[in-house]
């Protein structure tokens, strides 16, 4: 069997290199710039993003955007191995990489990890028995988004807000249940808003249902920019600067708070996908990511604007972009992000401890529809 | 004498062969594979976020058992039947004035109109569409401008009929029109010899002998508002959830592939259905 | 009924090795199976047909009658027996090689051309020059009066010229067999009588070979020399009109045709030669023409025309009597169908003159007496 | 049909109504590309060419576009004449097992894409054909070709079945019957058919994200911004393939015309 699936992969190889020779324009591109693979969220692999390591390695990186993590393992587990040179996934996802064995395996002493906050050194998600598989490029937290116009920010301190009767239909949710179902559990006072017990599970989902009359929709991320944007919706939980940040650099008049309950984090990685045939000049790219370049490049994604976990990267942010570094909680003294992290607000966004995956998002569907 | 029977019979088993065959080879080829697949998948367990080659029928009894999987199943069919019967109410008219009040040319190009839109992506246009519904948006504005305080019209069961009508109308029309404009003319004249009125020979005459464009239209329209996921996704901002976001929304528990497979076999079976049902209606001698 | 006195027999029953290549017929069928799986379309068939006679098929539907033609076209295939023409043996020709072109039931005139261009069709598959085409096409549209219609399209056409076009189609080729699918089904009675006599000059006209599959009395026995009626498959009587109507060879023939009534009876020969025919509503003497055919007690049935019969109140009038009741009557211009039965449940059938009929007066439910000549009617074996 | 003048003008009139709602999203679409605002909302911004300047940069819409046109031309031919044969087969020929083999050719436009994605990857990648342009248009084929197949199916349920042996009965072989009967009879119905698969083809992104690997078509682009990058870039696309769309579609139908007009 083994054999047989070897025979195939070489038969594909040639296959590839076959095809490679037949189409003349590819050879004189090929003979002049490299080609590397990245398998990512959108926005990672625009020339904002990687230009600079484009012109200065002489490469030319091929993206393929995903729109979900489970898109993304259900293409890696049917593509031949060394399709994709670099993988870009959620934390919550790399555990799922490694253990599906999608990617290689990486050595600390390659990248920057001495500039980057203590915080980010061992990063949980991204280690599997004491190995590396993943370096962290940026994150964000999730609270309350809102309009100034409609919810200050002193109103969005706590998520009682969301069921205050004004702002009936006015709650969008963004529809994904893992950040959803993790601020409400801040709420009910969850400490470890996804290791909960029966009770608590079952609290939850009470509390969930009893925002439903409040809520306008479910949307996607595009859905969730224009209904914010246009008032549709004036405030919505789960969600944060990833799309309040690109929602002021048009004008709109909206932030993001981290309520007193706390928020949840999301992060983002770089990994080098299993048999990638160019795996040196991903590595590369991974390292470049984490330098202060890149991490200043990263926290200023026109996809997006994140935290960046590099110091040096801050301190670049704080001098040269600082309306945008304040909004994303980079700043010198108390409430920054670090702060926040180090006071215990921030929670890790994560898969469900005591219930099974299914559990959640059946109940999701239910909410959805009830 | 015999090979001549033979030589003349294989000639003319090579006519017949060389038009029954190609799309069933080439359906065998590269769709039978991956409907096996998609049966097998179905069976499929899912341990520790992977997906693992097995036969267990658990995925059948927990997706069969659910209350929101039937609440979806419901839902999806009745917004597919609306859909279904409000863009051949919206055809029909179209269509007999496209085929019997316009000249040549007028034709043409109307037609060639109708057949447009279908290029300019379906996600743009439901992606523009919000922007007549959303709140603030234009129908509210001008409704506002006239007096009428209207709130957003998005996510409303009106928005899906929107969308869903954006996506099937277009080729409902072109069904339509293709049937009629191939009805025997003097079928007609000879209603009108017989002193049948328009209305008489609108539904007497006309009607019946299109029957088959009709049903064939409806069918398609059905077909694709009940599969379709963008109008319920950017319309419908889902809070209609039909199947097909119950497919998405399955995947997201985890890989849950082959529970979304058997949303999706249940999907098949009702629609294959639904159309031959269709298809034997329209075709039936009147 | 008809004048016509060129009258030919069609052969019946199975072939002579020996004479069938002496045979002057024009298209002959040999022994023809025809069967869809289990069901038999056409069974054990022999028919020839000469050169230049107007032959027209005739039966119930599904008889048969219709398959024939479509094998005779080449649209079936036969599964045995052979299909010749001029002696040579047409079973494997393709469809497009038999140059027997056909007038359809449904016409089926290519609407996506013009009138001329549908007549020039023929032609131009042979390949014949644009020219040519040309002129013979306006030279038949001319014939057939439809001149000045040469560039409409078929949809424009009332039906009785879509009728001409579709013949003009087919003989603009010149063929010396035309075949016809009840050709006139779809047009009104008035426009179809037209029709018939059209059919009829044309046939003799030209002298070709016209094979006419209908289901109408009146169209097969007012134009054919040869009328053939099929039942089940198999060929129940072939001859010229006068022969079938006056001498049907079959009580299903008699019965298809309809007009006569019909008693079975069983045969006893009296000592003067003459016949005594035992039925349940009586016994009749009979001295017709087929007297001497007849052995004692035969199965047989006595034919009696519905104008050899005529009715009375009373009985006494004739030798052979039945008395019956009336169930019906039915007016056809000055004549009347009247429909009896007898006790036994024998249906009877008297055509009257009018006259006669308001002279005797008689209602639905009288009793009246039925009587014929012993030297009327005709007998069939049974 | 000879009705009232007066319902004749209303029910043009509803066609155009008809038009204007199809239409409608097309026109916002136009006036959004050409707005300086991000996200689609009135009062409008200025007026900017700057969204179509960044997609004409864009070296992965160039590449989606020139794909998308590149597979629709290959889908669109094979698949209408395989539908067409498809459809001709029904109409002229009786074998056995010939409802089920419909059936069959039927059911690729009822699997809801989102499963059937991976199902075709998962295949596809089994014979070695996944990630490649080939094996978007292989996927494109089986899901046009029924739609194609259904288009002139009905057409040919109009056809006087007695019309190409009527042809035949006249001397026309069984091509050349086909040739001077089914070709005319149904010329306008394979075009629709044609213009139809490619139509899905341009419109298809569940399937094609999954089996095209690297390679994309527009849809798919509009979809990584639809659902990643929200921008008027996404209303620009949609411009450009609408004017490209509507010139070659009038356009055909100008040359049409005129030939009509001429003969």
């Amino acid at each position: 069997m083994v054999k047989t699936i070897l025979t195939r992969r070489a038969l594909l190889k040639s296959g590839v290199i076959t095809a490679g020779t037949l189409a003349m324009p590819s050879i004189v591109r090929a003979q002049s710039v490299t080609e590397m693979t990245m398998l990512a969220w959108y926005g990672q692999a625009e020339p904002d993003a990687v230009a600079q390591f484009e012109e200065l390695h002489n490469v030319k990186i091929t993206p393929k955007y995903y729109v979900g993590g489970e898109q993304m393992l259900a293409l890696l587990a049917q593509s031949p191995p060394g399709t994709y040179d670099l993988i870009h996934a959620d934390a919550e996802y790399v555990q799922q990489l490694v253990r599906a064995n999608f990617v290689e395996k990486l050595d600390p002493e390659d990248y920057h990890f001495d500039d980057f906050y203590p915080e980010f050194h061992k990063f949980p998600g991204h280690w599997h028995n004491d190995e590396l598989y993943a370096v962290i490029s940026r994150f964000g937290f999730l609270g309350i988004s809102h309009n100034l116009d409609a919810v200050s920010v002193k109103e969005a301190s706590s998520y009682d807000m969301l069921w205050d009767g004004k702002h009936k239909d006015k709650v969008g949710h963004f529809d994904w249940h893992l950040p959803n179902l993790g601020v409400l559990s801040l709420r009910d006072g969850n400490s470890d808003p996804y290791d909960i017990g029966g009770d608590a599970w079952s609290k939850l989902q009470d509390t969930t249902l009893s925002l439903k009359p409040q809520v306008r929709g479910f949307y996607d991320y595009g859905g969730v920019l224009s209904s914010l944007k246009s008032g549709e919706v004036t405030v919505m939980p789960g969600i944060g600067e990833w799309i309040t940040g690109v929602l002021r650099r048009d004008g709109a008049n909206v932030t993001t708070t981290i309520p007193e309950q706390g928020g949840i984090q999301f992060t983002e990685s770089f990994s080098i996908g299993r048999g990638s045939r160019k795996a040196d000049l991903a590595r590369k790219f991974i390292q470049h990511t984490s330098s202060p370049d890149g991490q200043f490049t990263l926290a200023n994604l026109n996809v997006f604007p994140a935290i960046i976990p590099s110091k040096v990267g801050w301190e670049r942010m704080i001098s040269e972009r600082p309306d945008d570094a304040r909004h994303l909680g980079i700043f010198k003294g108390d409430g920054n992000s670090i702060d926040l992290i180090r006071k215990g607000r921030i929670h890790i966004r994560q898969l469900p401890v005591q219930q099974d995956l299914a559990d959640w998002n059946d109940f999701w569907s239910a909410y959805k529809s009830a | 004498m015999t090979t001549l029977i033979s030589i003349r019979r294989l000639s003319r088993l090579a006519y017949g062969g060389l038009w029954s065959l190609p799309l069933p080879l080439w359906l065998a080829g590269f769709f039978l594979g991956p409907m096996i697949l998609l049966i097998w998948l179905s069976f499929w367990d899912v341990r520790n976020f992977l997906l693992t080659p097995d036969f267990q029928i658990e995925n059948w009894q927990k997706m069969l058992s659910a209350d929101y999987f039937w609440a979806a199943y419901l839902r999806t069919t009745l917004i597919a039947l609306s859909a279904a019967a409000l863009a051949s109410l919206i055809a029909l008219p179209c269509a007999l004035a496209i085929s019997f009040f316009l000249g040549l040319k007028a034709r043409m190009v109307v037609l060639g109109l109708f057949v447009v839109p279908f290029f300019t992506s379906y996600l743009v246009r439901i992606y523009s569409w919000q922007i007549y519904l959303t709140e603030n948006g234009i129908i509210m504005k001008t409704l506002a401008a006239i007096g009428i305080d209207s709130g957003s019209l998005l996510n409303t069961p009106f928005a899906l009929m929107i969308g869903l009508v954006t996506l099937t109308l277009p080729l409902v029309i072109v069904i339509q029109s293709i049937s009629m404009l191939s009805l025997d003319k003097t079928l007609i004249d000879a209603a009108y010899n017989l002193g049948c009125g328009p209305r008489r020979v609108l539904f007497a005459t006309v009607l019946p002998a299109v029957r088959p464009g009709i049903v064939l239209g409806a069918l398609f329209a059905f077909i694709f508002s009940f599969g379709d996921f963008v109008t319920a996704t950017y319309l419908g901002g889902g809070k209609f959830t039909t199947l097909s976001i119950l497919i998405a929304d399955t995947v997201k528990s985890g890989q849950q592939w082959p529970r979304a497979a058997v949303v999706a076999l249940v999907m098949i079976a009702t629609l294959l259905i639904s159309a031959l049902g269709a298809i034997s209606y329209a075709y039936r001698r009147a | 009924m008809n004048s016509l006195t060129d009258i030919t027999a069609a052969r019946t029953g199975a072939p002579n090795p020996g004479d069938k290549r002496m045979s002057h017929a024009h298209i002959s069928l040999q022994n023809i199976h025809k069967s869809y799986g289990e069901a038999l379309a056409v069974d054990r068939l022999d028919l020839d047909i000469e050169e230049g006679k107007f032959i027209a098929i005739m039966g119930p539907s599904g008889c048969g009658k219709s398959t024939m033609l479509r094998m005779l076209a080449g649209l079936e295939d036969v599964t045995s027996g052979d299909i010749m023409r001029e002696g040579q043996r047409i079973n494997d020709l393709a469809i497009w090689e038999r140059d027997m072109p056909m007038v359809w039931q449904s016409l089926a005139l290519f609407p996506f051309l013009t009138v001329r261009e549908n007549v020039e069709f023929g032609l131009r598959m042979k390949g014949v020059g644009g020219a040519e085409r040309r002129s013979r096409a306006l030279e038949w549209l001319g014939k057939l009066g439809l001149e000045g219609y040469a560039n409409r399209g078929i949809d424009q056409l009332s039906g009785g010229q879509r009728q001409r076009v579709a013949l003009a189609r087919c003989l603009v080729t010149e063929p010396s067999v035309l075949l016809l699918d009840e050709p006139l089904s779809a047009l009104d009675a008035h426009l179809s009588v037209q029709m018939q006599g059209e059919l009829k000059r044309l046939q003799r006209e030209l002298g070709i070979t016209f094979v006419y599959v209908t289901h109408s009395h009146s169209e097969a026995f007012s134009m054919a020399d040869t009328v053939v009626i099929m039942n089940q498959g198999r060929i129940e009587q072939a001859g010229s009109p006068e022969d079938i109507y006056l001498r049907p060879a079959t009580p299903f023939v008699a019965r298809f045709l309809g007009g006569s009534s019909i008693f079975d009876c069983k045969t006893r020969r009296r000592k003067n030669g003459e016949l005594t025919l035992e039925s349940t509503d009586g016994s009749f003497s009979y001295t017709g023409p087929e007297l001497v055919e007849q052995d004692e007690g035969d199965e047989v049935s006595l034919i009696v025309r519905a104008d050899q019969i005529s009715i009375a109140p009373g009985a006494g009038w004739a030798e052979n009597e039945v008395s019956a009741r009336v169930v019906g009557e039915e007016f056809v211009g000055a004549l009347v169908n009247l429909r009896l039965e007898t006790a036994a449940g024998t249906p009877i059938t008297v055509q009257l003159q009018q006259r006669d009929m308001q002279a005797l007066d008689i209602e639905v439910g009288a009793s009246v007496t039925a009587s014929w000549h012993p030297e009327d009617g005709h007998i069939i074996k049974t | 049909m000879r009705v009232s003048p007066l319902t004749r003008r209303l029910t043009v009139i509803f066609l155009g109504l008809a038009l204007t709602f199809l239409y409608a999203p097309i026109l916002t679409n136009f006036v959004f590309s050409l707005n300086s605002d991000r996200f689609p909302t009135i009062p409008l911004g200025d007026f900017t060419l700057e969204w179509y300047r960044l997609i004409l940069a864009d070296a992965l819409v160039i590449d989606a576009f020139a794909n998308t046109v590149k597979i629709a031309l290959i889908v669109a031919p094979i698949a209408t004449a395989m539908g067409f044969a498809a459809a001709y087969a029904d109409y002229r020929f009786n074998f056995f097992g010939k409802k089920l083999v419909l059936v069959f050719a039927l059911m690729p436009p009822l699997i809801p894409l989102v499963v059937i994605g991976l199902a075709m990857l998962a295949y596809l990648s089994r014979i070695g054909l996944s990630g490649t342009l080939p094996a978007i248009v292989v996927s494109h084929i089986v899901l046009t070709s029924p739609f194609a197949m259904a288009i002139i199916r009905l057409r040919f349920s109009q056809i006087d079945g007695d019309l190409e042996f009527a042809a035949q009965n006249l001397g026309a072989s069984n091509w050349r019957a086909f040739r001077e009967v089914i070709i005319p009879s149904t010329k306008t119905s394979v075009l629709a058919a044609f213009l139809l698969c490619m139509a899905v083809s341009f419109d298809e992104y569940a399937v094609t994200w999954f089996v095209g690997g690297l390679e994309e078509t527009s849809s798919v682009r509009i979809l990584s911004f639809l659902q990643s990058a929200v921008s008027p870039r996404i209303n620009a696309i949609g411009s450009i393939t609408f004017i490209t769309s509507i010139t070659l579609i009038l356009g055909a139908q100008v040359l049409v015309l005129r030939r009509l007009t001429r003969a």
